[in-house]
């Protein structure tokens, strides 16, 4: 499947892209993500530190542990500080 | 349901205006309390150039729609409003504003200070602190998340 | 003392700009957080003519002062304002507002709701709700001296 | 000695006037009372029910067992109502 996937903030930073179309079979959020750190180092260093990674899936706050079935947007960002 | 509270959500680059907005609120002859909340960008430390606010579009309209949402069903409101800028910022300037209407007094800022606990930690905005030759992201405060538990 | 705060206490026929009342208070590098409360007059029954408020001229305004210095002794606030009207009011106008300056939202609410508790009991204002041939003095609610055994 | 006394709101209309000169001895804001009520009918109406009176000494408020002692006006009124 393919999944769009945005980065927000320093992981954006990190990363240096904001949006990306990725082609993965991962079942899960985390799935995802050893699959992203492995792909390159910029990646592994955004996500160090996954207590500091929130995500989202199709806008909605999710967990890491949560399922990929279906999705069309994973999103990647520190813990917000609006307001 | 939010039963028949009015609900305004604006996100934005531009600036707004505290007294329209508050006046749009004043409508009904059933409104006998209006609090609002406006949030500004602080100095803290000296030397604030400016600060950058960066959303997730999409999503952040339908955060902020839900918690307003959330506070239409638990008090009883006869309208909610939420104004939240982005962009780049400079010290000083309105980031952001919410305000609520009621029958009574205690609805209204009850609500508002909900908003408020809800839209720091389930918003999505990161905030981005530019001084002369660097730059930092806000850090969340776990205060933020812990103040939630009160609602 | 009430510290550096600015008082602004306004006891008035007249109506007052919300906005312009609010923008007062966003000055300074410091001030990250105003809120304001703005009280309206409630058909409540239907049929209100116009409400008349009539208050102690000189106690008035020691009493508001009072309160305001000591909501800026008990938290960190840059700005506290009070307005208040009296005279002949129409339903959905607007009687009073408070608002309040701080760095932080927790400080600014929580300013705001002492100074509304305080001024419901213990500033000389009474409220006289006029219909078509009758009127009557609004009784004070065992609620509002209640709510200030909180503070 | 003579004290300034006002009257507010229901007590002001009770009683027919907003402020008058009184020349008294009571020692009290009660003894006071006592003597504006064996006064004429009307102030016996409008103080009737103390518990719905509140007093002001010199625009401070104040309590029925006060002295009256130095006290240039004395203000009596219902529960406030502001707001």
């Amino acid at each position: 499947m393919t999944v769009t996937v945005l980065y927000f903030a320093w992981l954006r930073e990190r990363i240096g892209l904001g949006r990306e179309d990725v082609t993965t079979e991962a079942a899960t959020v985390a799935d995802l993500v050893d699959e992203l750190k492995s792909r390159e180092d910029r990646y592994a260093a955004a996500f160090a530190d996954m207590t500091t990674v929130k995500v989202a899936l199709d806008q909605e706050l999710s967990s890491l542990d949560a399922s990929l079935a279906g999705v069309r947007e994973v999103a990647f960002f520190p813990p917000m500080t609006g307001g | 349901m939010a039963g028949s509270a009015h609900l305004r959500i604006v996100v934005t680059t531009d600036d707004f205006d505290l007294g329209a907005e508050a006046s749009r609120l004043e409508s009904g002859p059933d409104t006998g309390a209006v609090v609002t909340f406006t949030g500004r960008v602080r100095d803290v430390s000296g030397g604030l150039k400016h600060m950058e606010i960066e959303h997730y579009p999409g999503m952040t309209e339908r955060a902020l729609t839900e918690i307003a949402e959330k506070a239409a069903r638990r008090w009883s409101l006869s309208a909610v409003t939420i104004i939240h800028r982005h962009g780049s910022l400079a010290p000083g300037d309105r980031i952001m504003m919410v305000a609520t209407a009621s029958r009574h007094r205690n609805a209204a800022f009850q609500a508002a200070e909900f908003l408020m606990d809800y839209l720091k930690s389930r918003a999505p905005f990161w905030k981005k602190e530019v001084t002369e030759g660097s730059s930092e992201w806000v850090s969340a405060r776990d205060t933020d998340e812990k103040s939630l538990t009160r609602w």
